[in-house]
């Protein structure tokens, strides 16, 4: 294969594919620990796995920093990116579409479910404030946002976006432990389905279902159930500007 | 410890005047609090008289039996009058049989009077002194550990753990103890601080954090003090009392000896929707608790910082310590339990976010000389890049030396990430225990010069903090907190959850455990 | 397989599998570096592969911090520990196993060869000083030390070595980088079979040929075709015990 | 730069006593380089004339016609004379002919007299002319360089790269001025210093660093012109001139424009095993070249504390700045151009380690003030712990800055692992950027008290220094060096590598290089 389009970790030479990594393993420190660690390393293909640091926490753990070399190769044409699929519109041109196109606001209901009480996130979106310099949500003159906040049910959710007469409901989710979130979001995805069971005509239309969350894995919504995942550093306007693009190509549809 | 060094040539008639407003700021609330009660200070009352346990949904008895007399006579006159009342008067001997036949729909509670009222009162008062004398004797026991197994010099170190099962938290905290951790908290699980009761037993299943129970309780004391004799110091442990049930866990927290409390005025109603006046009144009660138990409460400023701007809301910190002190000292706290929160939380890209960071903790520190302050670390400035987390975390460390706190809760460099690994919290002992060491003496060296970059900025601070005492003098603290004064949260008084549960003392309202912990009982 | 005897990375539950791996990757920054990593840390075994840090280096490179599940299982029954081959004897009785079966006194000869000058590890094993507590082999009545210094030729070391009638050569290497170590090394097995082709029953016999550093992987002996490796926090004691150990073997056979 | 604040109230008497007691160990020292010659200093003159190449098995030309000289006349009269008599006598009319038939044994050396003397002299210098010409100019452009582009602000930021491949070693170096670098130090191939010659060429094929070639630091300089141009700042350029090649080292340095070179007067007799009268001849001319390119030479006291104990051995490290400061100023350095090293090297276990270390760097910096002080990182203490190693580089770089120290070598987590790898390198510049930043004017609060333990340390390690300024100046500088003094290592003034290299001068000696440096042609 051509060498241009393959990649190893880089060290202080090119190819040398040297990595650091670091773990606990449940074992009293001693040579034994280290010859464990020296094998845990050489499984995830280490080799060689020089273990560099070896430390025993309590009677019963120890800690390691081990180097070495790693022949994984990545061969970048097999790479999938996530590439953004809507077009980055200005405020003006985002304000433009929503009247050109939907002839009213369009409403974005938003809120963070179950226990999860983060609302910075979410807020960073949806408030005026907004983030990394540029305007929530809120900000867009053709946008009509309703904010209700964190730990909200995903019934109630839901059922409030049906009043609101939503056309995207904004669901933010920052714990993860557990997969709180993913539980979380599935809590949405079966209140939205009793209220549009899959083939309803009903109107409204089912919303869009947006969630975000620095931990979520930008390439899951299909698994999620949901329309579109945003993971860290997203910006209000990058919401902005899908929300537009996903509500025109529905109504094309 | 020696009183800590002053650096800051502060104003004291300023400081003076700004503890006079934050009373005055006060005054309206804790009349407030005085003259109402909550489902969850009446339970509490139950749970001193020894009523514990759930039934089969996991609701404990407590709840039960007060909804039952809710329902019947309504709470204004308290919990006491009608439940011992129905317990002289019936055959039922104890409250857990009681509170099973009430839940059952089996007994009509009525208010008692005349010699019925007062012999309920006597045996109500007796029944709940037992649980106060548990809370006593828990006291004394403490006392006799930390002269027996030495109590570890300030600052103390302050780790959580999070695992949600108390079977991994165990491990983890004894490991942690003897990294060298004179604190072990034990965080909650997420939802827990919504629910309207105490769930019971060992529990496995919590989210980012473990449920606070009686049961969990006593298993990690235990498993401290086994591990204190191990290392020869007093391991404390600390919990959370915030949250719709405050007054029952700060009472199941004297139960079972634990030695901290986070405890504060405000925390619920900005960070988790709950009522405001239900809040006040519930810090109140448990307070009282705390009081008596020799707990050290951690108030929770530093959570302000997350949400806010660290440098632009610096004064909304002192402002609310202010307020902190004052409802604490009220409700009959000492100066050394008042455990102070605030947070290393500025950007560190800000020119001099160090220095300013060391004017912030310098200022607390000689606004309350004598109280315990508790010292957060870096969170919403902590990425994925766990070196450099590691690397501030040691900063606020050597912040946290320079200018004396009392109680460092050590950063994780995973902050950023997941709730902390066992190695985590292993390479932040590693990481305090350089700074206390390589820098012990430093303090001696930091001097800001008088009229220089960190004196001013303290100043300014301070300056800031009693404006805005001011105007909340003028407009209400109510008014304040539905403005967004603190962590720019709007919360306004009639919203939020458990404010169902609040109920204003009729005449004649009788708390045996407030006569108690108030020494009225004379 | 018994759950006993295999472990599993510890991050904060039992059989979580939580480890974390930095690396350089030789590309600009941006979603598909980062979509890179994960295939990286993918191949590596993490899954899932959170990439929680990308920073970029320059134009053309990107550094990355991703904690992940690992599903390595080391089964300890498999690890196979150096063990020590000898027992640890006192002072006392190095040195009367010396005098009672070399009747003379035991003869080493220390250096660090080839371009590596670092001497601190070699001299915490041989000088009175010693090392972790413990004095070094000169300190030891019935040891004679030779101690050359760094930057040894070689051919000179083992010269010097015949001349003195060593029973012992101790090498020392500090230097890894390109493998400097091993190749040093090799330097000195050579000459020492230019001087003692193998059959020869040459007297004196050939000496034992004693590797030490920092970065050696103890198992490697064989390898490396010398008698013993000793490598991070050895101890004098350790190496005068083996010595005594191996010469007293040798005599026997 | 402003002088730097003094903190410390260190005697100036014991001050002065101090520099007059190096400056007596110095002299005798002194006067043997300036009345001898080395194989080195030889071969660097025909470098200044421009002789340069090397044969087929790589030996430069420069070594090969000393040789032939040295065989024919000896080099006490210097290799000027006989060389420039034999261009003027036969018919090659330039150096490198001359060499090449001199190596293949085509030419009889003799010692010219009279008129012929004149001549040679006349046109050695001429042509030795040339070379320094050539040394001024790179002097000039980089005052032009940096005034265009501009002088980073102290402290310098300096870094290492050590690939072994200059052509590995470009891009980490670029991408580290771009990180913020202010200085690259590349640095050697483990063996270079031991030989007695200078390899020619760009080299992919060193262990540890990179050869030090005169064609390596072309193209790294001009690499850094780019890099400057692009971050708008002059990127300095360092290597290494110790070891048996010092003054030619030294020559190319000054004919490439490299800024600074690591340069002391005791570094190869210690760490090298060179021979002690060699390494001091040597120094001697090489800082006469630095002196006249404008070069600011690093001196390696520093490397003492990796083979003596930091707290034990500090004195040692004073006493050696002290001479290094000695020789260079009578050398014709400047001040500006001392670069003296001191290091970070206490165990992090020693209790207020990083107050000892304060008070150590305060000390160097109270006592040479207008010294580009080259203050170094944390290496023997640094282990596979990269976390904690990490954060011993972040207090290293603190003390930097609060005591206002000029060049910071910014330390490397993998320190205690393998040479820097590129993200190391980026993430120490993260950990001092932020250090930088952070505590920007932290020197400005930071007085140790005036009797305090940071003061006493200091005023205490001045006078170890004293002390054995004395012993030296009684029992000899070569003795004390032979005794183990300096890093615990025994180097007696007759062993060593290179003292076949060392030729005491003849009356009538000649070097044209030497008169043009010293302004005697006038
Ligand atoms: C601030 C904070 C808090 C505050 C929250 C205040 C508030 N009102 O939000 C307080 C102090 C109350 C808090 C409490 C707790 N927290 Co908290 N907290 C954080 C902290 C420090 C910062 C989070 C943050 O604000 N980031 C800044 C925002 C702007 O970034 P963001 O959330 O990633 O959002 C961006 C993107 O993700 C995206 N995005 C996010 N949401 C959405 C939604 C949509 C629709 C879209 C399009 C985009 C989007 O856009 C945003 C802008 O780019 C993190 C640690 C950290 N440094 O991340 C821990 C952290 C999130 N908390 C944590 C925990 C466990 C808790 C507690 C449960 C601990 C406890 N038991 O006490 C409690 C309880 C909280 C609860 N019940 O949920 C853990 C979660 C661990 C995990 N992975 O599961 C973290 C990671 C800390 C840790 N390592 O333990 N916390
Ligand atoms: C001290 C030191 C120096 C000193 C050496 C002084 C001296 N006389 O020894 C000085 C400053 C001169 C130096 C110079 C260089 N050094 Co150096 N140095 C170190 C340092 C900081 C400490 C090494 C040390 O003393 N460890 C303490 C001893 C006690 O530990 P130890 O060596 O592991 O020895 C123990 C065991 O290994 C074992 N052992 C060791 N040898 C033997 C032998 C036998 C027979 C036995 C039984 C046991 C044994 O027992 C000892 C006690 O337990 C390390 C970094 C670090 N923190 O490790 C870099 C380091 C070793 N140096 C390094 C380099 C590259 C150099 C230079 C080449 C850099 C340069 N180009 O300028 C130069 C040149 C050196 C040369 N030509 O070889 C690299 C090596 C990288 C690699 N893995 O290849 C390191 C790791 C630093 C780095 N990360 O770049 N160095
Ligand atoms: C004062 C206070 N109370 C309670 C908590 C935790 O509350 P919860 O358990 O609701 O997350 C915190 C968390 O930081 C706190 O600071
Ligand atoms: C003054 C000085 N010279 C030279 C060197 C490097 O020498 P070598 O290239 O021989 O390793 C150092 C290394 O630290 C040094 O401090």
């Amino acid at each position: 294969m051509s060498t241009i389009n393959v990649v190893r970790a880089y060290g202080d030479t090119t190819g040398d594919g040297m990595v650091q990594i670091s773990f606990t393993l449940p074992m009293p420190a001693g040579p034994k620990a280290e010859a464990a660690a020296a094998a845990f390393a050489a499984k995830m293909g280490l080799d060689p796995a020089l273990v560099v640091h070896a430390k025993g926490i309590g009677p019963d753990f120890t800690f390691f920093v081990v180097y070495g070399r790693s022949s994984v190769v990545v061969d970048l044409d097999e790479i999938v990116v996530a590439e953004r699929e809507y077009p980055l519109l200005t405020t003006k041109e985002i304000n433009l579409e929503v009247k050109s196109r939907l002839k009213r606001r369009l409403v974005v209901v938003g809120g963070t479910v179950g226990t999860d009480a983060h609302t910075v996130g979410l807020d960073a979106i949806l408030n005026v404030k907004g983030f990394a310099g540029e305007k929530g949500l809120e900000h867009y003159r053709e946008l009509r946002v309703v904010n209700l906040g964190a730990q909200l049910d995903a019934v109630e959710l839901v059922d409030r976006a049906l009043r609101e007469r939503a056309d995207a409901i904004l669901v933010s989710q920052v714990v993860t432990q557990r997969d709180a979130h993913v539980q979380h979001v599935q809590e949405v995805v079966t209140a939205l389905r009793d209220r549009w069971p899959s083939d309803s005509g009903r109107h409204p239309m089912r919303p869009l279902l947006v969630v975000g969350g620095p931990r979520f894995d930008p390439g899951a919504a299909a698994d999620l159930g949901v329309d579109r995942v945003f993971t860290r550093g997203t910006t209000p306007r990058e919401v902005a500007s899908y929300l537009v693009h996903a509500l025109s190509r529905r109504r094309a549809a | 410890m020696s009183p800590p060094t002053r650096r800051l040539e502060l104003d004291p008639r300023t400081v003076a005047r700004a503890r006079r407003l934050a009373a005055r700021a006060a005054a309206p609330v804790i009349a407030l609090a005085r003259t109402s009660t909550t489902t969850s200070v009446e339970r509490a009352v139950l749970r001193l008289a020894g009523l514990a346990g759930a039934d089969a949904e996991g609701i404990p008895w407590v709840n039960r039996l007060v909804d039952a007399v809710r329902a019947d006579v309504g709470l204004e006159h308290g919990v006491a009058l009608p439940v011992w009342h129905a317990l002289a008067v019936s055959e039922h001997d104890d409250l857990s049989t009681l509170a099973q036949k009430a839940a059952a729909g089996g007994v009509r509670f009525t208010l008692p009077s005349g010699t019925y009222e007062r012999s309920a009162k006597t045996a109500a008062r007796r029944d709940v002194a037992r649980g106060i004398a548990t809370i006593d004797r828990n006291r004394r026991s403490r006392q006799r550990l930390l002269a027996r197994l030495g109590d570890p010099p300030k600052p103390w170190i302050y780790l959580i753990v999070a695992t949600g099962d108390i079977y991994e938290d165990i491990p983890q905290a004894q490991a942690a103890a003897r990294g060298g951790a004179d604190i072990i908290a034990v965080i909650r699980s997420t939802g827990q601080s919504l629910l309207d009761y105490v769930p019971e037993g060992a529990t496995r299943d919590g989210f980012a954090g473990t449920y606070a129970t009686q049961e969990n309780f006593r298993l990690m004391r235990t498993a401290l003090d086994e591990v204190s004799r191990e290392v020869g110091r007093y391991v404390r442990l600390t919990n959370y009392a915030s949250g719709l049930c405050m007054p029952e866990i700060a009472t199941l927290a004297g139960l079972e000896r634990l030695d901290m409390m986070l405890n504060d005025c405000m925390y619920g109603i900005i960070f988790r929707d709950i009522n405001p006046q239900r809040t006040f009144i519930d810090q109140r009660f448990s307070r009282q608790i705390h009081s008596r138990a020799g707990i050290i409460i951690n108030t929770g400023e530093d959570n302000y910082l997350t949400t806010a701007d660290a440098v632009d809301a610096a004064h909304t910190v002192i402002v609310s310590q202010l307020l902190n002190e004052r409802f604490g000292l009220e409700a009959g706290l000492e100066d050394w339990q008042l455990g102070l929160g605030h947070a290393f939380e500025i950007n560190p890209e800000v020119p001099e976010q160090f220095r300013l960071e060391l004017a912030h903790a310098q200022l607390v520190r000689e606004l309350f000389p004598n109280a315990p302050l508790k010292y957060m670390p870096p969170t919403k400035h902590m990425t994925g890049d766990v070196f450099f987390g590691y690397l501030l975390d040691a900063f606020f460390n050597l912040a946290g030396v320079m200018t004396e706190q009392s109680i460092l809760l050590v950063g994780m460099m995973t902050e950023g990430i997941v709730t902390p690994f066992l190695s985590d919290r292993d390479l932040a002992l590693e990481n305090v225990r350089y700074v206390r060491s390589a820098c012990a003496g430093l303090a001696e060296d930091f001097r800001p010069a008088p009229d220089g970059f960190i004196a001013r900025r303290a100043e300014q601070v301070l300056a800031e903090a009693v404006d805005l005492l001011e105007r909340i003098c003028d407009e209400s603290l109510f008014a304040a907190i539905a403005k967004g004064t603190f962590g720019v949260t709007k919360r306004p008084p009639d919203t939020g959850k458990g404010l169902d549960g609040v109920v204003t003392q009729a005449p004649g309202y009788y708390n045996p455990a407030s006569v108690l912990l108030e020494g009225r009982d004379a």
